[in-house]
């Protein structure tokens, strides 16, 4: 029954689980692209995210959808810890339950695009440019290893640290699709009030049952898995 | 077999999951508390192995706000609902379950006499919930902490105090650092542990309260799958608690009721006391055994 | 860095293995208890995921076939001897630290005040350390439970009553079953739950301990790596103890020490205080910032 | 470090611990045969056992030895739990940490030996035959598959229950050596009062740091690790 792909509303969205076939797990930089059947779940808007079961561990892991080939889903997964380095070493054929889409992802309607990421921020950036079209984009690493991933992304202006990629905006950078780490996330914010900016927090359910992944908003702590995690802060 | 399966309170909101509530035979909610509470800055979970540890710090909207504006959106899902109440005394305790008390769509009030992330109130256990029961007619579910030298002892005091049944247990006071800087996971350092590793210590809990008082238990503790749930009523649970599995598997009281059902080694539960709110018939101890 | 490893009371047997002994900063005796005992029947012992349960009950031959034959044994081994002691009275402890303050080769009495698997004795941990503390001037070791509410409270009570120092953590009471049988994989039902799982526990008793008393601690629970004594160390312990580990790797301290002496992330530790029989020195809190 | 050999002195004899690869993992009826490299461990006498660190778990498992090919240590596994089953899981090359020869081996200075084993019980029969030049043996087995397994000592007698091996034993059994489940060396023992029985009982150190292995023997609980496993009941 676990291996039926299930449908249930969360948050007013409907989401999927199901126990999903591992394609291909190929490294990109210090990065892997770790490619799962698609099964009956929906790839959902760009920005949006997938609980994905990290074997061993007693909680999934949230990962934002980086690419949806024809039947696939692909997740851009950075080894920091025990729950990546789970996912990192998947087989072909290993199965891991899988469910999304979840939260609020970025919001296509906006005239002049322009997408900015950082390190394994860039993880959404190749599903998000091709629902754009292909718009301008802008990434910065920590280092040359890690800016090889910057393949995912044709035609991507790429900087590595020291510059940061927050000098390489526009003076009119236009409607800015941002995700990365929080400094550089705080900097955009301060440069472009109405960017949109996908956060992080840890997780451990995803879907508003836990209240762990809180962020401050407005002098309250809100759940980013459900609130989140794309947010436009001057809207 | 059949055994009710409940969420444990603060592991799951009924509302943004709908579908998922009406798996589960009964929700209990998260902990409600007199006054609103922002709860503890964040980070606020972190895994560890076997398990993970939450700092949450009873983030809630206060009884004002849940009575008006939360309890009624539960009520149209249709699923039995408790409400785990908690606070820092005895009036506090009183005044939540009188408020309750008037509410008709409460079936069960749990009292949360054990929160390892929030300080203690300054009566004892039992001193609270007999001033809970003074405040409602409802039935009183005491939930306990597995931090005590004899939780037997608990269960007897709550029992006498009267409590109309258990729910054990809550999570242990844990902490872990981060590898690199050596500075605690959780913002406020120590949180609650919970999950697999926890399941010995709540089966032990079960085993010497089920012995101690014949009050009905709902057992929890790293519940994850169909055996877990036979260890609890072999033990003399009348229903279990899904937490921590729920983050993973949110629709673990359905996979569970599958694995129950698939026939495995027959066990015999030890005498049970039907849940509040669930005839013997829909939890049947003997099915158990049948089987 | 370089920080007193001990083996955990009951873990480890220097008669059997000198080697291994040798291999410690100090070597801890089982407990002993006034009288002998046989200890529990078998099975005494089950592995749970992440750990695993025992219910020994403190076999041991008394505190005389220990002073007459086995203590003279242990001195041959040249490494400071802790003797463990238990009871089930504040007799009894008072009677076994007489008789051990005459012993030369005795360098610590740690008191087990906090075995689960034998009954308590009806004093209070202090009262028990209060008896203890008339009856010798060696330095006194409170080996405290985790099964408590606010440790840090039993810590101060101790303290008061004049321990030298901090055994932390005991076993807590643990239950599994078989799958098949749904009966308890230990004769006696529950057992003493140790290993891994057991950690996080600890590592909140260690930092809840150290910020209340100004007491010296040796920290143990689960500790399997050198990462895991700079958890601890960095909380606030001044020694560790190894217990579940040496059953899978007898040559653990000497592993340890090797992956202490690797260069690995700075920490700073919390202020230590030297276990006694250590200088500060031999136990240089400090290397570990300075690394 | 723990890659090295290490020798220590365990109750009283050498013991080693060493990091071995697995060199061959072959299925023989329902139970696995375990070859590992021997590094510098010795195989000890017949009967003697070894801990097995079982990959995932928290005890390392008790193992009397099987074979001694040149250069190889090999176990004969039974799957009936988590750790023997990570043991039967074990893939070519993978590494575990082996600690042994520990406990009391059979006495091998016997006039006319005679090896009984049960299910299982055959695992130390295979070494210890070789030892005492392929002596007569009686194997117990409980189903066909199992009796599968009866290969490794050539030329024994089988039976699969309903009869027992105890209905093989001739009337004047001789030096009778046996190991296999307790109802039968109790059996046997009640038969054959001077036998060699090879006894079991959960451990979790095997070198009698534990006391968690303890048998009754006259009136007192003694450790099977370092007093047993083999004991010639009435001496
Ligand atoms: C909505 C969302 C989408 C994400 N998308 C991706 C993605 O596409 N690819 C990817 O590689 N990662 C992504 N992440 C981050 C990823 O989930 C974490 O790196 C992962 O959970 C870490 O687990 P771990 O066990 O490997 O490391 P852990 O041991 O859990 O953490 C290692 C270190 O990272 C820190 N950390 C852990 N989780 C987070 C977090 N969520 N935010 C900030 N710091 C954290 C921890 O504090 C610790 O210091 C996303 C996170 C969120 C919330
Ligand atoms: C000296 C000695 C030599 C052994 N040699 C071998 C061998 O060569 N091949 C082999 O396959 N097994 C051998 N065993 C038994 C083996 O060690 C156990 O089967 C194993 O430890 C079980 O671990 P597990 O996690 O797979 O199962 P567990 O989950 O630990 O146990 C599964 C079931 O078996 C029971 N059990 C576990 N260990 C024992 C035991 N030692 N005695 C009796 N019942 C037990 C448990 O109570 C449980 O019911 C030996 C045991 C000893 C003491
Ligand atoms: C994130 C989280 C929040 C929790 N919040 C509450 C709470 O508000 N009230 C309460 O009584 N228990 C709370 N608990 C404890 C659970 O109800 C349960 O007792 C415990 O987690 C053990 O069950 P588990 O191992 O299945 O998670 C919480 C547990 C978790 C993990
Ligand atoms: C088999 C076994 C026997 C033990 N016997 C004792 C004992 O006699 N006295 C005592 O104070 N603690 C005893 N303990 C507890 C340990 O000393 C230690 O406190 C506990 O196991 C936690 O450490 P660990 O997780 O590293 O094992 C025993 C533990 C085990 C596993
Ligand atoms: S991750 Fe659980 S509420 Fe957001
Ligand atoms: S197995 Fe530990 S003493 Fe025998």
């Amino acid at each position: 029954m676990t291996d039926a792909c299930n449908s249930l509303l969360l948050a007013g969205r409907e989401a999927r689980r199901q126990l999903l076939a591992v394609t291909v797990n190929e490294p990109i930089g210090p990065y892997t692209l770790l490619r799962l059947e698609r099964g009956g779940l929906e790839p959902g808007v760009p920005g949006q995210f997938f609980m994905l079961e990290a074997p061993g561990r007693t909680l999934p892991r949230p990962m934002s959808l980086c690419q949806a080939p024809r039947g696939e889903l692909a997740f851009l997964v950075e080894p920091i810890g025990p729950g990546t380095r789970a996912l990192c070493a998947l087989e072909p054929g290993a199965e891991i339950h899988v469910l999304g889409p979840l939260g609020n992802g970025f919001d296509l309607d906006v005239a002049r695009p322009l997408l900015v990421a950082g390190g394994i921020g860039i993880a959404p950036m190749p599903y998000l440019a091709s629902a754009l079209g292909n718009p301008p984009a802008i990434l910065g690493f920590r280092t040359e290893r890690q800016a090889e991933v910057g393949v995912l992304l044709p035609g991507a202006e790429i900087t590595v640290e020291p510059r940061l990629v927050t000098e390489l905006l526009p003076d009119d950078p236009g409607d800015v699709l941002a995700c990365g780490p929080e400094p550089m996330l705080e900097a955009i914010r301060r440069r472009v009030p109405h960017a949109q900016l996908a956060w992080e927090s840890r997780m451990a359910c995803g879907y508003g049952a836990c209240f762990g992944c809180v962020v401050e908003r407005d002098g309250w702590f809100v759940r980013l898995c459900i609130e989140g995690p794309v947010w436009r802060e001057a809207a | 077999m059949s055994v009710p399966i409940l969420n444990a309170s603060g592991c799951f909101d009924a509302l943004v999951a709908p579908d998922v509530a009406r798996s589960l035979d009964a929700f209990v909610t998260k902990t409600v508390t007199p006054l609103p509470r922002e709860g503890n800055p964040p980070p606020r979970i972190a895994e560890v192995d076997g398990g993970m540890l939450n700092s949450i710090g009873l983030q809630n909207p206060g009884i004002d706000v849940f009575v008006s504006s939360i309890l009624p959106r539960l009520a149209e899902l249709d699923v039995p609902i408790w409400v785990s109440v908690g606070g820092f005394s005895a009036d506090d305790y009183a005044e939540m379950c009188e408020r309750l008390d008037a509410e008709t769509r409460v079936s069960v009030i749990e009292l949360n006499l054990s929160c390892p992330n929030v300080e203690e109130a300054p009566e004892t256990a039992a001193e609270l919930v007999t001033a809970a029961r003074a405040a409602t007619t409802k039935p009183l579910y005491a939930k306990l902490s597995p931090a005590t030298w004899d939780i037997a002892e608990n269960a007897r005091a709550v029992a006498a105090a009267g409590a109309d049944g258990l729910s054990l247990v809550n999570t242990i006071r844990g902490l872990a650092l981060d590898a690199g800087t050596r500075r605690p996971k959780l913002s406020r350092g120590a949180g609650g542990y919970s999950g697999p590793a926890l399941r010995p210590i709540a089966l032990a809990c079960v085993d010497a309260c089920a012995r101690a008082v014949a009050l009905p238990i709902v057992g929890m503790g790293g519940v994850a799958s169909g055996g877990d749930v036979l260890d609890l009523v072999s033990l003399g649970a009348g229903a279990v608690g899904l937490g921590t599995i729920l983050f993973s598997d949110p629709l673990a009281a359905t996979r569970i009721r599958t694995e129950l059902r698939s026939p495995g080694a027959p066990i015999t539960p030890a005498p049970r006391h039907a849940i509040h709110g669930f005839t013997p018939e829909s939890a049947p101890a003997l099915a158990v055994s049948t089987e």
